[in-house]
């Protein structure tokens, strides 16, 4: 019992971004539509951004803005560092899938389909290495 | 009071990234500007970056404070040995790359050039940046920087190059996200970031299985960037498929600064003392074996010129991933510690670059993908087939041309690390180059253009005489030559002293 | 496809072990007193001779001597924490135009008859002298945009690279 | 989508035209906000920009155009990074060299350091927020434009 508490129930946040990871990665590698690899990616990357920002948290902390009030009641400010890191790994993020969703619609356009597997028999017709 | 050189480091980035606004905005205007601007600046930052090399040579390292904040609270630019020697080497290939562009994209990309441009030098901005950086979030950053430029611009020819981008893509974003993960692994036992104070505070936590796990990830992330042998499967796609100059930069370039990042976790975040207590260095040095001869056989199996480059890439790339799984057992002077994977990111971005833009000349002139259409090439376009022959005769390792003073400390480096079994390895690989490049060679000096009335003939004889214009042809030659004369500088020793003072900075190397 | 099925399950129990593997050392959640928020341990020296010396405010010659060796600055002085008993400060010199040239650097514990040393990790600097210095009350914004501003430069360039991406790839007909 | 073809709600539009300026009015107040609370430049970019994505879902894509060109789109995305690279540039310039890069305190915007790091921390928010508007909103009309492109060829 002791040692449920000690490792699953006290670091639950860790399991939590274990187990939303694993979806992801799950929904990246074995789904043949690219959006839904695109979803997979973005879950993926939503685990490791809930992983960091539960570093930050610190119990019965409240948010990182300073104030009189709460520094006079002796209330503990959350960690901010995660958040600012979090804050740009996002922008990251966002910026990947815009530029994976536009390749998509590319994808879209040029072999009419975006079943993983439908373009690369499409490819293999057309033949691998001729190109143009 | 700071000099004036001490601000180059951060300044090299910023005015990449102003190039990069500005092209975006005179574009507008004129689209004619775009290629102007972009290699005004690169030629400013390539000059900088030699300041910075001089700089750090004769002063010491250089470490820039941004906001002014002291590190472990701040962000911090440091520039030492290492950083500077990869940052010329960058922006000496950038410059050759974006010279070489501007008839090759007017053929490519016809309507594209404003935004090629900007996110070519936003390419070049991610790709500086993960250089000179001292700090491993920034360090991230800027990796997703390149990353997301070097997506697009694989994807900007279309058809094919969309589904290698797409794959490059997530197996790219698969790798940062693993990065990612190892920073907040390493955060959440130090609660730093600053790589230098990481490696303070790291030694007493060697032991801590966060820690472990932490080193894991970056591993694998940046294996997966710089495409070691069973991670490679997005390489060939995505390099053979690009624009020639982009070819150029992702195998000249951008796969090794994946490596230099390496490099940078390994030996400034953890400790040469940390690798030696772990097997990680000797299964490297055996997955680097693998990569060498796979990735040399994958080559030979190719029809597509530029495939087969971008196999003989995931080879190349197992050279230098061997030469840095020695790096810590070998330690006598000209090939002890990093020197022979520092030497051979230069020769194979020399190199590669060269074959690849000779390549991009072959389709920008006749739309040549496939080795068998190359017939006679070599009295059409004599002098870059001239150039495509001297690179590939490095390739092999013919003295003196830096393939050979690569191939050649490798293999001393392993005999003196008494690794006797890498040694066949690397013999070997030079006689599948020598395969797969003679194959070429003989195409297109060898072999007769069959009978006049064949399909090819009517491109055949658009190709009578026809030679590609200056502007394409003299960056080619400058890295051919560059070939012999850099492999003739290094056998007479005379970078070796740059070499020295990385190795000094890791405490790698060590007797002289 | 179920090859790939199987290769994914694999990996992820793969992964899952190494996790599993990590769990015992990662840190209690919400815990304030973790690295990440509060210091993290460098080492323990023995013998509490030096404790009179700390109270003194005199930095005993051994811990800095050991701080020194591995690497890190010299602590300039030290001084007790406010409210604890056994804890010291400790400080170091910096060089930072126009502000306190010393800076809590340090932590000293006494456990028994050890010396546990360790440093303050660098969030608690910005929590403590933030407002001070920024004059911002907002941690995150004076975190994102003036201790770390150089992060938030390029995370603002990744969008602006997302953006010209996207008209590399898609816009037809446009003047870019 | 043409103008006719599009099934024009009433509810939805008119929500729209209510909405989307407090919406906006909200973005700016996030942005200038950030420094004492929540909210800062990118969370207002992005609600900037979604008052664009809702007119563009409850109207149509021309119209958005027409509201929003592809010019200022250029010139808006551009001058956000110009304004946080520059400001950087500027600490470099007025200090002789002895300011770091992005050092706010030296640029002279009052006589109090820290108040000029307050101000500066303003002026990169408000860049940051007029990038990430302009980006976003030309992501998501490049990202429409295509569709309806695409749509027509289908049609016609």
């Amino acid at each position: 019992m002791e040692w449920f508490i000690a490792k699953i129930f006290a670091k639950y946040n860790y399991w939590i971004f274990i187990i939303l990871m694993m979806i992801g990665f799950y929904g990246i590698v074995a789904k043949d539509n690219l959006i839904k690899k695109i979803i997979g990616l973005n879950i993926f990357q939503t685990a490791i951004f809930l992983y960091f920002i539960s570093l930050g948290a610190v119990r019965g902390g409240t948010a990182p803005i300073v104030d009189e009030e709460i520094i006079r009641k002796g209330y503990v400010y959350a960690n901010p560092l995660p958040h600012v890191l979090i804050l740009t790994a996002i922008v990251v993020s966002v910026a990947t899938t815009a530029v994976a969703l536009s390749l998509v619609i590319r994808m879209n356009q040029e072999y009419g389909t975006i079943e993983e597997s439908e373009i690369i028999q499409k490819l293999g017709e057309g033949g691998m290495t001729r190109t143009d | 009071m700071l000099s004036f050189v001490e601000h180059l480091p951060v300044l090299v980035v910023v005015i990449s990234l102003l190039s990069a606004i500005t092209i975006f905005i005179t574009g507008w205007i004129n689209k004619k500007t775009a290629w102007y601007i972009s290699t005004a600046t690169l030629l400013s930052q390539f000059i900088s970056s030699i300041f910075i090399l001089h700089h750090v040579m004769t002063v010491g390292p250089i470490r820039y404070r941004l906001g002014g904040w002291v590190p472990p609270w701040g962000i911090e630019y440091v520039m030492d040995a290492l950083n500077a020697y990869v940052l010329v080497i960058l922006l000496f290939l950038g410059l050759v790359c974006v010279i070489y562009s501007k008839r090759n994209i007017d053929h490519e990309l016809p309507d594209k050039g404003v935004s090629f441009y900007t996110v070519y030098q936003l390419l070049i901005t991610g790709l500086c940046g993960i250089t000179v950086t001292g700090d491993i979030f920034n360090m991230y950053v800027f990796i997703e920087i390149t990353s997301l430029s070097a997506y697009a611009l694989i994807a900007s020819r279309g058809k094919i190059a969309l589904k290698a981008s797409f794959t490059y893509l997530v197996l790219g974003s698969i790798g940062a996200c693993f990065f990612l993960l190892g920073i907040g692994f390493l955060y959440s036992v130090t609660g730093s970031l600053n790589i230098h104070d990481l490696s303070l505070l790291l030694p007493p936590l060697y032991g801590n299985r966060v820690v472990l796990a932490a080193f894991v990830f970056f591993i694998v992330g940046l294996s997966i960037k710089m495409a070691l042998f069973p991670l490679h499967t997005w390489l060939p796609d995505a390099h053979a498929f690009a624009p020639a100059e982009i070819s150029a930069m992702l195998s000249g370039i951008i796969i090794e600064i994946s490596t230099y990042a390496f490099i940078r976790v390994a030996f400034s975040v953890f400790t040469a003392r940390f690798l030696q207590s772990l097997p990680v260095f000797d299964i490297l040095c055996w997955l680097a074996a693998a990569a060498i001869i796979i990735g040399s056989v994958l080559a030979i199996s190719q029809t597509n010129l530029k495939r087969m480059l971008a196999y003989s890439s995931v080879a190349n790339m197992g050279y230098i991933v061997l030469a840095l799984g020695l790096s810590i057992s070998a330690r006598k002077a000209p090939w002890g510690g990093l020197n022979p994977s520092m030497m051979h990111i230069l020769n194979h971005a020399l190199m590669k670059g060269c074959l690849f833009l000779v390549a991009g000349a072959f389709i920008y002139k006749a739309d040549l993908w496939e080795i068998r259409d190359f017939r006679g090439l070599g009295r059409r376009m004599p002098y870059t087939c001239a150039a495509f022959v001297i690179a590939a005769l490095s390739m092999i390792g013919i003295p003196p041309s830096v393939g050979f003073v690569s191939k050649l400390y490798i293999i001393l480096a392993s005999i003196e690390a008494k690794k006797f079994f890498f040694v066949p390895v690397l013999l070997l690989s030079s006689l599948l180059n020598l395969i797969y490049f003679w194959r070429v060679i003989e195409t297109m000096y060898m072999k007769r253009v069959e009978g006049k009335d064949s399909a090819h003939t009517s491109h055949e004889l658009h190709l009578q005489k026809e030679e590609i214009p200056l502007g394409m042809l003299a960056p080619i030659w400058v890295l051919a030559s560059l070939c012999v004369i850099m492999g003739i500088l290094w056998l007479a020793n005379i970078p070796i002293p740059l070499l020295n003072q990385i190795n000094s900075t890791f405490g790698l190397g060590g007797i002289r | 496809m179920r090859g790939l099925r199987l290769i994914t399950l694999i990996l992820i129990i793969l992964l899952c072990g190494l996790f599993a593997y990590v769990a015992e050392d990662i840190p209690v959640f919400g815990d304030p007193d973790a690295p990440a928020i509060k210091s993290v341990e460098l080492f323990t020296m023995k013998g509490a001779e030096g404790v009179s010396l700390l109270n003194r405010q005199i930095v005993p010659g051994p811990l800095s001597g050991e701080l020194v060796r591995r690497g890190f600055p010299r602590p300039s002085r030290v001084e007790k924490a406010a409210g604890r008993e056994g804890e010291w400060n400790g400080f170091i010199k910096k060089e930072e135009p126009r502000y306190a040239a010393e800076e809590k650097y340090y932590r000293i514990e006494r456990e028994g008859d050890d010396l546990r040393v360790s440093r303050y990790a660098f969030v608690v600097r910005w929590m403590e002298k933030g407002l001070e210095e920024t004059a911002v009350p907002n941690m995150v914004t004076y975190g994102l945009a003036d201790y770390r501003g150089y992060d938030t430069l390029g995370e603002t360039t990744v969008i602006f690279t997302a953006g010209v991406s996207v008209i590399l790839l898609l816009r037809r007909r446009s003047r870019l | 989508m043409k103008e006719e073809q599009g099934e024009r709600d009433v509810i939805i539009e008119t929500v729209a035209r209510v909405m989307i300026p407090f919406i906006q009015l909200f973005a700016l107040y996030v942005i200038i906000h950030g420094a004492g609370g929540p909210g800062g430049g990118f969370q207002g970019g992005v609600v900037f920009a979604s008052g664009f994505i809702l007119y563009i879902i409850a109207f149509n894509l021309a119209g958005g155009r027409k509201r929003f060109p592809e010019s200022a789109n250029t010139i808006l995305s551009s001058v956000g990074l110009y304004i946080y690279a520059g400001i950087g540039l500027l600490a470099i310039l007025f200090s002789f060299g002895a300011a770091q890069y992005l050092n706010y305190g030296f640029i002279p915007f009052t006589s109090h350091f820290e108040e000029n790091r307050a101000l500066g921390m303003d002026f990169v928010e408000m860049g940051i927020g007029i990038t990430v508007m302009a980006i976003i909103a030309s992501i998501f009309f490049d990202l429409a434009e295509k569709d309806e492109k695409q749509k027509e060829g289908e049609d016609g």
